[in-house]
C-alpha cells in the first residue's frame, strides 16, 4: 500500500496545464485503479467458498484428481505470488483462459462485450434524447402539472424492478402482441451467417449488407434497450431537472431577460449550456454503468453480455474471467470518466485554464 | 504589542508563483489602533492571516507581546489574538444557533462558568438574551457581525484582528458596529488591526494607517497626515481623492500603479 | 420460425465447460458428445434398453473374464472421412487414462493406469483387446465402456492439432473428431451449440440438417419462444408451466424418466445426526405424497432407493411416507423429544429451494427447527466434501447404466476416516461407512452371474432404506415440450441417453 | 428579516414554533424542523413519498396485527389461489397467502433499508469529509481508494462479497453498503469543497478547533443533509440491488419473504399465475417509488433557497 | 416635458411560508431625462422596485401598481411579448454583482453582441462589430481580445464595464443601475460612474442608481429618492440633500464617517416605527 500511497501523493502535485505531466497523471490513475480493482477482485476468489478446482473437474472428483489441479492451479502459492503473477501476465496483455468457455478469457470478452455495449449505447441515446428534454421541460414548468408529471413518470423508470418489468415487457410485446423477437441477441438460425468483424451485429449485418439480419437484431435489440433505456431516462432527466432549476435561479438567467432574450433562448443558450456542463459527468456515469452489464436484464433476455458473463464466472470460481471481466468495465468506467473530464474541459472554459 | 519585520506571503509555485506580501514590517504598540487600506488584492487580508496563521506559508518574523509566533496555531495564543471577518454572513455556522457559536470558544478552551460568559458576551455585544437560541439566518446582518464580535471577545483576547468587519454592512449598522468597535477597545485597552478599504472608516478607528499596493507598504501615516491630505505618495492620494464625492474630471484622471 | 431443416432446442447450459469426450463430465456435454460420438458400446436410440456395439461390432470375453476383445466394424468412417480402425479405439482409451480428467475413474478402477495402459489396451491385428487387473463383472466393464470416455476419437485428426503433448486436448475441448450423427460447427459458451448432420452417419442421414441448442436459462422465456415457434422444443419448463401450455394445441409434451435422484443425506459426524434413529425419524418427516403431487407433478416421482425405477436392478418399494407421530416417536427414543437445531444446505435451483422449504415444514412439526442456506452448486460442493453440512438437500445420477455406478457412491465406503478423503464417495461423504455393505457393494461388483448380480443390488438398496445416512426422495421425470410437428426426439435414463438423430419435423 | 411583516401567531404551538425568539436550543431545532416541514407539506409529491413510507414503517410494526399467518408455512393443498376473499392476494407455489408474505416482508426492506444507511452514511462522511477538509495526499489516496470502488461493477462487487460472505441477508446488506458508500464519499467531498474556506470555518481554526473537532462539529453538519437526500434517492436503488440479489439466489434465504426473492421464486410463474411475482414487484415498485419522492420532496425543502425566507 | 416613465403605488408582496412579505409599499415616481438615485439601508426595496419596473420580480412576488406607464405604455398590462421587445431595447438594468450576472460558459463579446441581436436584425458580423465598439465605449483597452474573454477571466471592474456596455449596446432610454459599483474599489468605482455619466449626457437617457451610499448618490445625481421598509420617506434635490428634514434621511447622512472631521462616536440611526405606517 506504501506503493500506491506514495504515488499518489506525487499525482496531486501535477498540475492538468502540462500535457505531458498530464498523460502522465492519467496513466498513474488507470495503473493504480487497475491494481486496486484487480486486488479486490483477486482477494475476492481466493476468500470465495466457490472452489474453482472443482468448476474444472467436477463435483465427483477423487481427491487425486483435485489435489492434481490444485498443484496445477499454482493455488498452493501464497496469495501475494499468485497476484503477481496475475499481474505480470496482465501486462503481458495475457488475460488467462477461462475455465467455463475454454477459450481464452479476451476472445471470450470480445465476444461478449459488444453485446452489452450494443445494449447500453441504444439505452444512453434512449435516455440522452427523451431525458434531457423532459427534464428540461420539468424544470421550466417548476411546480406545475407537467413537471409532477414528468417527475412521477421519470421516477417510475427508476422504481420498478427491471428484471419484472422485462418479463412483463417480454410477456406483452414478444408473446401477446408479437411486435418484437424474443430473447436472444438474434434468431438463432441467422447466426453464423455474417462475419464477425466488430461484434456489433448491427455493424456487421450493415457492413455484409444483410439487411433481413440487421432488422432481426433491431428486433431483438429494442426490447432490452428500452428498458435499460427507461432507467437511464429516468436518471437523467431527474438530474436535468435539477441542474436546470439551478441554473434558472441564477442571476445572469435574470441578465439575460433584462436584455430581453426570448424564454427559448433563455433555457436553451443560457441556462442549458450550463447544465450540459453537468450533464455531462452524469451521462458519462449512467453509460458507465450501462456498460458493466445488467445481469438481471440480461439474465430476462438471455443476452449474452459482460454482465452474465462476469457473473456466471463468479459462481463457477472462473476468476481468471472475472478478473478479466472487470478489469475490462474497470478500464471502460476510468475511459469513460476521462473523456467526460476532457468534454467538460471543452465545454465549461472555468474548467479550461 | 505586534511586531512584524520582513514578512512575506507566497502562494503557489513556479509559473503561479504570486507574492502576495513582500517585505511588510510594522509595530503596533498595545493599545493601538491601527489601520491597513489599500484596493481589492493588494494584500490586507493576507497579512491578517499570516498574524492568525489561517496561512502559514510565510516567512519573516512576528512577535506578540514580545514572544516570537510559531507557524503552528496553538491554543495559548489563539485566545490572546482574536480575529474578525469580513462577512457575517459567511462567517457564522449555518446550523449552529448563536449559543453553539458563542459556546464554542469556551469548550474548545475549556472555560468555566460558560453560561454566564455566553450572557455576558451578549450583553456586551448590545444584543438581547432573546437572541440566543435564534439561528444566524433569523437575523440581521448587523446583528451577526456583532455575534462575531462577541464570538471573539468571549475569550477575553488581548489583540483583535479585523478584517473589513463592516463592509458588507449598510452604513446605518456600520455606523452601530463602528461606536462599538470603539467602546469595547475603550474600555478593555484592546489592541486593533483593522483592515478596509474605507478611508474614512480607518480614519476615524485608527491612529495610524498603512497604505498597501501589491503587496508592500507604500507608506504609514498617522490619521492626521490622512486628513490634512498631505501623504507623500500618489497612490495614496488618488485613493485619498477616490473616497471622496464624485467628481467627473478628477474619476478620468486616474491612473494604475504597479 | 426456425427452417424446416433446423432444429432448434432451448436448454440451460452453463454447465457445458469442455467439449472433449475424455473430459467431458456435465449433463449438457454429456448429452452434447452423445450425439457427436460413437462409443465402443452404446443405447441405441432405437432401444434405450439393450446395451449393443457401438463402432464394436461384436466381443470375445476371456474365460477368466478379465480380457475382452473387440472387433471392430468395418467400413465405418469419422467425420474427416478417415476410416474408424481398432487404433483408433486403442488410442481413444489410452487417452482417458493418459489425460486422467475427471471421468477416467470409471476406467481406472479396471486397474488401468497412465504406465501400464499401453499395455493392457492394445490394438490385437485388426482388433482392440483390453485386459483389466482388478475384479470386476464383465457385464459392469461393458457398461463402462458405453460412458462417455468410451467415445471412440478420430487419432489422426486429434494428433495432427496436438500441442505439447496434449494428446490434442486444448483443441478437442472446442471441437470434434468424431464418428456420430452430428459434427460440432460451434460451441459459444452460454450462448449456443450448433451441430451439423452428418450424411454418412452409418445409420443413415439424420432426420436435420442442423440442430441448434440454445443457451435460455430462464423457463419463462423458454415458455414464450416455444409457443412463439421460435424454438422447437424446451427443456427447462416447470411443472406449472407445463400444466399452462397443456391447452395450448400447437405443442406437446414428452415425458421420459431419468435417472436423477433427489435425495436429503444427513452428517453422520454430527452428534445428533449420527443417530440411526435421527435418520429414520427424518425419513417420515418428508412429505413425499405432498410435493409430487404439487410442485413437482409430472417431473419427480416419488422413489426412496438408491437405483433409479426401470433400470436393470432397480428396487421400487417406497416404505416411507409422512408420518408425524412416528417421528416424533423415534426423536423421543434418540433423545431428542423436543427435536433439535439444524441447518439444512441446498441448491439456489428450482426445485430445491421448494423443497427444502417443504421439508422445513414438516420437521418442525416434530419440532426441530431447520434453517435453509441455498448456495450455487460450486459454492455447495466444497462444504460436502468437506464434510462441513449437516443436512444437504441435493442430487445424483448415474455416470453410467450399471447399479455399480450408484451403489458404489451410497453403500461403499472402505475408509471412513477424515484424511482418507474419499471426497467422491457420498457415503464418506456423509461419514458413514458399514462393513456389512462395503463387502456386498464389492461383492455384487465381481458377481459375473446377472441374476445373482441383481439380486444383491437390490438387497444392497433394501438395506440403504434402514440402516444409511439418506432420506431418498424422488426420481426425475424429464419433461420435455416440442412443437407439435417434431417427431423423433429420444430421450433416455441418463443425461446422456439423448439422441437427436431421428428427429424430423 | 422583515417579522414585523410575518402574521402574528394564533395557535399556542404554533406561536411558540414561530416565535423569533426562541427560549432554548431544544426550541430552535424544533423551529427549524417546522420551517423545513412547512416546506415539506407544501410538495404533494413529497407528502406522497412521505404516506407511502409511513405506510410501510407501520406494516412493519403492526405486522403482526395485519396477518393470519406468518406467511413461512407451505399449505401444498393451497397453491396458486388467485385473489380472493380469503387470499386477498393469493397464494404463491407453496400455497403460502402472498399479502401476509408482502406485510411481513416489509420488515425485511425496513431492515436492508436502515442497515444500508447506518452502514453507507457513516463510511461515505467520513471518508469523504477528511478527504476534502485534509486535502493533500490524504485527499488523493482516500479518492483513489473511492474512485476504485467506483469503477467496480457494482452488482457484481455484490454478488462477489456475497458470494465470499456466504449468502444470507446480513451479508447481502453488507455487500450493498460496501458497493454503495463511494458516491457518498463524492458528494461529501465536494460539499466539503465548497466550505472548506468558508469563513465560518476559518473562525473555528482561528479560535484554536483541532481538526477534528472542525470535522465534527462544522463540516459534517453541512454534508449531512445532501448525504441524507441522496440516501433517500439511493434507496430505491439499494432496494432494487438487494431484490436483485434476491432474484439472484443470494439475498434473504427461504422461507424468509424477502421481496426480491418473491419475485424470483415466482417468476416462472408470470404467464398463468401473473400476481405471484406481480404484486412483489408491485410492492417494490411502491415502496422505491415512495423513496424517490421522499428525496425529492426532501432536498426541495431542504435548500435553503426555499425555507430561508 | 412628460416623464419617460412613470410610477404611482407601486407594491411587490412576496408569499413566503412566514406569511407575506411586503418589499415595496407604494412606491410613486417620475423620471425624466435625468440621473435618479434610489438610496435607503439594506432591504429597503430598492432592488425589488426596479426588478418590478421590468416585470421581473421572483416567482412568488405579487406586482400592483395604479399606475406603471412608460411612454405611453402601460408596463402592467402590456403582453410578455411586448415586455420582451421593452426589456433591454428601451428599458434595461445593470445587475448589482458581475460575477453571478454573466453567463460563465459564454464568452463576454457574444453577450453583449447577444443583447444587440436580440432587439435588431442585424447580422452577426454587424452585432460583433457593434459590441466591439461598445467595449471600446466604456474604456477597454483591448476590446478584441477581451470579447473572446469568459467572465471568470474579466476583473470585477472589467466585468461591471462588460455589463454596462451590454446594457447600452441596444440604446435604451431608461438604464436602472443596481448598486453597480458596491463591489469594486473606490478608484475603479470613480470611474464605472463616470462612464455612467458620460452615457447620459451624450444619449440622453434616463437613469436610476440604486445605492446604499448617500453621500455618493448626492454627489453623483440629479434628484434623490430616499427609501425605508418600501416606502419613499422622501424626494429631494442632490444639491440640497444637506436641507433634507426627514430624520431617517438625515440619520443616514449623519452615521457615515467623514474623513476630514474626527468624530469620537458616530450618530446612529434611530428608527421610528411611525415611518413604516405612515400614510397607509
Ligand atoms: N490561498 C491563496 N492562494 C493563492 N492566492 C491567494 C490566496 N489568498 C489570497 N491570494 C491572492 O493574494 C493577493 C492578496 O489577497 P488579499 O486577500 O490579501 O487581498 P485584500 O487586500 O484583502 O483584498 P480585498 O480588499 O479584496 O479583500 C490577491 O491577489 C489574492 O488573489
Ligand atoms: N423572492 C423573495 N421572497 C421573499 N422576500 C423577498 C424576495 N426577494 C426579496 N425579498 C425581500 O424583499 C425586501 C426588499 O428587498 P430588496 O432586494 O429590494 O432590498 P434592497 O433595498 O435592494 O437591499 P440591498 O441594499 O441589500 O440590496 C427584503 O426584505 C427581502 O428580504
Ligand atoms: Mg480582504
Ligand atoms: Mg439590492
Amino acid at each position: 500500500m506504501t506503493e500506491t500511497s506514495t504515488a499518489a501523493a506525487t499525482g496531486s502535485s501535477l498540475s492538468l496545464q502540462r500535457p505531458l505531466k498530464a498523460v502522465a497523471n492519467v496513466l498513474l490513475t488507470l495503473v493504480l485503479t487497475f491494481i486496486g480493482l484487480t486486488a479486490i477482485t483477486f482477494t475476492i476468489g481466493r476468500v470465495m467458498p466457490t472452489d474453482p478446482v472443482l468448476a474444472i473437474i467436477g463435483d465427483r472428483a477423487p481427491q487425486e484428481a483435485y489435489d492434481r489441479v490444485y498443484l496445477e492451479m499454482g493455488l498452493d502459492r501464497p496469495i501475494y505470488e499468485q497476484y503477481g503473477r496475475y499481474l505480470n501476465e496482465l501486462a503481458h496483455g495475457d488475460l488467462g483462459t477461462s475455465i467455463m468457455t475454454s477459450q481464452p478469457v479476451l476472445e471470450d470478452i470480445k465476444r461478449f462485450f459488444p453485446a452489452t455495449l450494443e445494449l447500453a449505447t441504444i439505452a444512453t441515446l434512449m435516455g440522452v434524447l427523451i431525458g434531457v428534454p423532459m427534464g428540461v421541460w420539468a424544470a421550466v414548468n417548476q411546480g406545475k402539472f407537467i413537471d409532477h408529471a414528468v417527475r412521477v413518470l421519470g421516477l417510475i423508470g427508476y422504481s420498478v424492478p427491471v428484471f419484472w418489468l422485462g418479463m412483463v415487457a417480454l410477456l406483452i410485446f414478444y408473446g401477446n402482441l408479437g411486435w418484437v423477437a424474443g430473447p436472444g441477441r438474434l434468431d438463432v438460425y441467422l447466426d453464423g451467417i455474417v462475419e464477425t468483424q466488430t461484434g456489433f451485429i448491427l455493424i456487421d449485418a450493415a457492413l455484409a449488407g444483410e439487411w433481413d439480419i440487421f432488422r432481426n437484431a433491431i428486433s431483438h435489440l429494442i426490447l432490452p434497450a428500452s428498458i435499460l433505456g427507461a432507467f437511464a431516462l429516468a436518471y437523467i432527466a431527474r438530474m436535468t431537472r435539477s441542474f436546470m432549476l439551478d441554473q434558472l435561479n441564477q442571476e445572469y438567467i435574470l441578465t439575460a431577460r433584462v436584455k430581453g432574450v426570448s424564454e427559448p433562448a433563455v433555457i436553451w443558450r443560457h441556462a442549458f449550456r450550463n447544465v450540459l456542463v453537468q450533464l455531462i459527468t452524469i451521462i458519462g456515469l449512467t453509460y458507465a454503468s450501462l456498460l458493466e452489464g445488467s445481469v438481471l436484464t440480461e439474465t430476462v433476455f438471455s443476452w449474452p453480455g459482460i454482465g452474465q458473463y462476469i457473473t456466471t464466472s463468479l459462481f463457477n470460481a472462473d476468476m481468471n474471467a472475472v478478473l478479466g471481466g472487470t478489469v475490462v468495465v474497470g478500464t471502460c468506467f476510468v475511459g469513460i470518466n476521462m473523456l467526460s473530464d476532457l468534454l467538460y474541459k471543452l465545454v465549461d472554459p472555468r474548467a479550461r485554464s | 504589542m505586534i511586531d512584524v519585520s520582513e514578512l512575506n506571503v507566497t502562494f503557489g509555485q513556479g509559473r503561479s508563483e504570486l507574492r502576495a506580501v513582500q517585505d511588510v514590517s510594522f509595530r503596533i504598540e498595545a493599545g493601538e489602533s491601527f489601520g491597513l487600506v489599500g484596493e481589492s488584492g493588494s494584500g490586507k487580508s493576507t497579512v491578517l492571516r499570516a498574524i492568525s496563521r489561517l496561512t502559514q506559508d510565510w516567512t519573516g518574523s512576528i512577535k506578540i507581546a514580545g514572544a516570537e509566533l510559531e507557524h503552528r496555531r496553538d491554543r495559548k495564543t489563539t485566545r490572546r489574538m482574536q480575529m474578525v471577518f469580513q462577512d457575517p454572513y459567511g462567517s457564522l455556522h449555518p446550523r449552529h444557533t448563536i449559543n453553539d457559536i458563542l459556546m464554542e470558544p469556551l469548550e474548545i478552551h475549556r472555560m468555566d462558568r460558560r453560561e454566564a460568559r455566553v450572557l455576558t458576551a451578549l450583553e456586551d455585544v448590545g444584543l438581547g438574551i432573546e437572541m440566543r437560541f435564534r439561528y444566524p439566518y433569523q437575523i440581521s446582518g448587523g446583528q451577526r457581525q456583532r455575534i462575531a464580535i462577541a464570538r471573539a471577545l468571549i475569550l477575553e483576547p488581548e489583540i483583535l484582528l479585523l478584517d473589513e468587519p463592516t463592509s458588507a454592512l449598510d452604513v446605518s449598522v456600520q455606523a452601530e458596529i463602528l461606536n462599538l468597535l470603539k467602546r469595547i477597545q475603550r474600555e478593555r485597552g484592546l489592541t486593533y488591526l483593522m483592515v478596509s478599504h474605507d478611508l474614512a472608516v480607518v480614519a476615524h478607528m485608527c491612529e495610524r494607517v498603512a497604505v498597501m499596493n501589491r503587496g508592500r507598504f507604500a507608506e504609514v501615516l498617522t490619521t492626521e497626515q490622512l486628513r490634512s491630505g498631505t501623504p507623500k505618495q500618489d497612490y495614496t492620494r488618488q485613493l485619498l481623492t477616490a473616497s471622496g464625492r464624485y467628481d467627473r474630471d478628477v474619476a478620468k484622471s486616474f491612473v494604475s500603479f504597479d | 420460425a426456425p427452417p424446416k431443416d433446423t432444429f432448434v432446442m432451448a436448454k440451460d447450459f452453463a454447465d457445458i465447460i469442455t467439449l472433449d469426450p475424455a473430459e467431458v463430465f456435465e449433463f449438457s456435454g454429456g448429452e452434447v458428445i452423445a450425439n457427436i460420438y460413437d462409443r465402443v458400446m452404446m443405447f441405441e436410440a432405437e432401444d434405450l434398453k439393450t446395451l449393443v456395439g457401438g463402432v464394436a461390432e461384436s466381443w470375445d470375453i476371456s474365460e477368466d473374464g478379465k480380457t475382452i476383445t473387440f472387433t471392430i466394424r468395418p467400413d465405418m468412417t469419422f467425420h474427416s472421412g478417415n476410416p474408424v480402425t481398432a487404433e483408433d479405439v486403442v488410442y481413444s482409451l489410452r487417452r482417458v487414462i493418459k489425460l486422467g480428467k475427471t471421468p477416467s475413474f470409471i476406467f481406472s478402477q479396471f486397474g488401468w493406469t497412465p504406465e501400464n495402459v499401453d499395455e493392457l489396451v492394445v490394438v490385437d491385428g485388426d482388433k482392440a483387446k483390453i485386459t483389466i487387473t482388478e475384479e470386476f463383472s464383465p457385464a459392469l466393464v461393458l457398461n463402462a465402456l458405453s460412458a462417455g470416455i468410451a467415445s471412440v476419437v478420430d487419432m489422426k485428426e486429434v494428433m495432427a492439432h496436438e500441442v505439447d503433448g496434449d494428446l490434442g486436448y486444448g483443441w478437442l475441448k472446442t471441437n470434434s473428431a468424431g464418428s456420430g450423427a452430428f459434427v460440432l460447427k460451434a460451441w459459444k459458451a452460454n450462448e449456443l451449440v450448433t451441430l451439423e448432420a452428418n450424411p454418412n452417419y452409418r445409420h443413415g442421414a439424420p432426420g436435420v440438417k442442423r440442430v441448434i441448442i440454445r443457451h435460455v436459462p430462464e423457463p419463462s422465456a423458454q415458455r414464450l419462444l416455444i409457443e412463439k415457434g421460435d424454438i422447437d422444443l424446451a427443456r427447462n419448463l416447470t411443472p406449472d408451466q407445463i400444466e399452462g401450455i397443456s391447452t395450448n394445441a400447437d405443442l406437446k409434451v414428452q415425458a421420459d424418466p431419468k435417472g436423477a435422484l433427489i435425495y436429503m443425506a444427513a452428517n453422520s459426524s454430527d452428534p445428533i445426526l449420527g443417530s440411526p434413529k435421527v435418520v429414520e425419524a427424518l425419513r417420515y418427516l418428508v412429505d413425499y405424497e405432498g410435493m409430487a403431487n404439487s410442485f413437482l407433478q409430472g417431473q419427480f416421482q416419488v422413489h426412496q432407493a438408491a437405483w433409479p425405477s426401470g433400470l436393470w436392478g432397480s428396487y421400487d418399494e417406497t416404505p416411507f411416507s409422512l408420518d408425524v407421530d412416528k417421528a416424533k416417536a423415534l426423536l423421543a427414543e434418540a433423545g431428542y423429544p423436543d427435536g433439535f437445531e439444524v441447518a439444512i444446505d441446498t441448491l439456489t435451483d428450482s426445485p430445491y429451494p421448494d423443497i427444502a422449504q417443504s421439508v422445513q415444514a414438516t420437521l418442525a412439526q416434530a419440532g426441530i427447527k431447520a434453517t435453509i442456506t441455498t448456495a450455487e452448486g460450486k459454492t455447495l460442493w466444497p462444504m460436502y466434501r468437506a464434510q462441513k453440512h449437516q443436512l444437504i438437500l441435493a442430487q445424483w445420477s448415474p455416470d453410467y447404466v450399471d447399479p455399480h455406478s450408484n451403489l458404489d457412491a451410497f453403500a461403499h465406503n472402505p475408509d471412513n476416516r477424515p484424511e482418507a478423503k474419499l471426497t467422491g464417495v457420498l457415503a464418506w461423504r456423509n461419514a458413514w461407512a458399514d462393513d456389512n455393505m462395503n463387502a456386498m457393494v464389492v461383492e455384487a461388483r465381481n458377481e459375473p452371474d446377472l441374476g445373482k448380480r441383481e439380486a444383491l443390488y437390490q438387497e444392497i438398496q433394501k438395506g440403504l432404506q434402514s440402516n444409511s445416512p439418506y432420506a431418498i426422495m424422488f426420481q426425475q421425470t424429464e419433461q420435455a415440450v416440442l412443437r407439435k410437428e417434431v417427431e423423433g426426439y429420444v430421450s433416455g435414463a441418463t443425461f446422456d441417453l439423448i439422441f437427436y438423430r431421428n428427429i424430423t419435423k | 428579516m422583515s417579522d414585523s411583516n410575518a402574521p402574528k401567531a394564533n395557535g399556542g404551538l404554533r406561536a411558540w414554533l414561530m416565535s423569533p425568539a426562541p427560549q432554548s436550543k431544544f426550541q430552535a431545532r424544533c423551529q427549524r424542523s417546522y420551517l423545513s416541514w412547512l416546506a415539506f407539506r407544501s410538495n404533494p409529491i413529497a407528502m406522497t413519498g412521505l404516506v407511502i413510507i409511513l405506510g410501510l414503517i407501520l406494516m412493519a410494526i403492526f405486522a403482526p396485527v395485519l396477518t393470519a399467518t406468518n406467511g413461512l408455512e407451505p399449505d401444498l393443498a393451497n397453491r396458486l389461489q388467485p385473489f380472493s376473499a380469503e387470499h386477498w392476494l393469493g397464494t404463491d407455489q407453496l400455497g403460502r397467502d402472498i399479502y401476509d408474505r408482502i406485510i411481513w416482508g416489509s420488515r425485511i426492506t425496513l431492515y436492508i433499508v436502515g442497515l444500508v444507511s447506518v452502514i453507507v452514511v457513516p463510511i461515505g462522511l467520513a471518508i469523504g469529509t477528511i478527504a476534502g477538509y485534509l486535502g493533500g495526499w490524504v485527499d488523493n489516496v482516500l479518492m483513489r481508494i473511492t474512485d476504485i470502488f467506483l469503477a467496480f461493477p457494482r452488482l457484481i462487487l455484490a454478488l462477489a462479497l456475497v458470494a465470499a460472505l456466504g449468502p444470507g441477508l446480513e451479508n447481502a446488506v453488507l455487500a450493498i453498503a460496501l458497493t454503495t458508500w463511494s458516491p457518498y464519499a463524492r458528494i461529501a467531498r465536494a460539499e466539503v469543497l465548497t466550505i472548506r474556506n468558508a469563513e465560518f470555518i476559518l473562525a473555528a481554526q482561528a479560535q484554536g478547533a483541532s481538526t477534528f473537532r472542525i470535522l465534527r462539529r462544522h463540516v459534517v453538519p453541512i454534508c449531512l443533509s445532501s448525504v441524507i437526500v441522496r440516501l433517500t434517492l439511493d434507496m430505491a436503488g439499494i432496494i432494487l440491488t438487494a431484490a436483485g440479489l434476491g432474484f439472484l439466489g443470494l439475498g434473504a434465504q427461504p422461507p424468509l419473504p424477502e421481496w426480491g426473492a418473491m419475485i424470483s421464486t415466482g417468476r416462472q410463474l408470470l404467464l398463468d399465475q401473473w400476481w405471484v411475482p406481480t404484486v412483489p414487484g408491485i410492492a417494490i415498485f411502491v415502496v422505491s417509488l415512495g423513496f424517490c419522492l421522499l428525496g425529492d420532496g426532501l432536498r426541495d425543502a431542504l435548500d435553503p433557497k426555499n425555507t430561508d425566507t | 416635458m412628460t416623464p419617460l416613465l412613470s410610477v404611482k403605488d407601486l407594491r411587490v408582496t412576496f408569499e413566503t411560508h412566514r406569511g407575506p412579505v411586503k418589499a415595496v409599499r407604494g412606491v410613486s415616481f417620475d423620471l425624466g431625462r435625468e440621473r435618479l438615485g434610489i438610496v435607503g439601508e439594506s432591504g429597503s426595496g430598492k432592488s425589488q422596485t426596479g426588478r418590478a419596473l421590468l416585470r421581473l420580480s421572483a416567482g412568488n412576488g405579487r406586482v400592483s401598481a395604479d399606475k406603471m406607464e412608460f411612454d405611453g405604455i402601460d408596463l402592467m398590462t402590456a403582453s410578455e411579448r411586448k415586455m420582451r421587445g421593452i426589456r433591454g431595447a428601451r428599458i434595461s438594468m445593470i445587475m448589482q454583482d458581475p460575477r453571478y450576472s454573466l453567463n460563465p460558459v459564454l464568452r463576454v463579446g457574444d453577450q453583449i453582441a447577444e443583447a444587440f441581436l436580440v432587439h435588431s436584425s442585424a447580422s452577426r458580423r454587424e452585432a460583433r462589430a457593434q459590441a466591439l465598439q461598445m467595449l471600446k465605449t466604456v474604456q477597454i483597452r483591448e476590446p478584441e481580445k477581451v470579447y473572446q474573454m469568459y467572465p471568470h477571466q474579466v476583473s470585477g471592474g472589467m466585468g461591471q464595464r462588460v455589463m454596462i456596455a451590454m446594457m447600452l449596446i441596444p440604446n435604451p432610454d431608461i438604464i436602472i443601475a443596481d448598486e453597480p459599483t458596491s463591489a469594486l474599489d473606490v478608484t475603479v468605482q470613480m470611474q464605472v460612474l463616470a462612464l455612467l455619466d458620460d452615457m447620459v449626457r451624450e444619449r440622453g437617457m434616463g437613469l436610476i442608481l440604486i445605492s446604499h451610499d448617500l453621500n455618493l448618490v448626492a454627489s453623483f445625481c440629479d434628484r434623490v429618492l430616499v427609501m425605508y421598509a418600501g416606502r419613499v420617506m422622501e424626494v429631494i434635490e442632490a444639491g440640497r440633500l444637506n436641507e433634507a428634514k426627514h430624520p431617517y434621511t438625515r440619520g443616514l447622512l449623519n452615521c457615515v464617517p467623514e474623513l476630514d472631521e474626527p468624530q469620537d462616536m458616530l450618530p446612529v440611526l434611530q428608527r421610528d416605527p411611525a415611518w413604516v405606517t405612515a400614510g397607509d
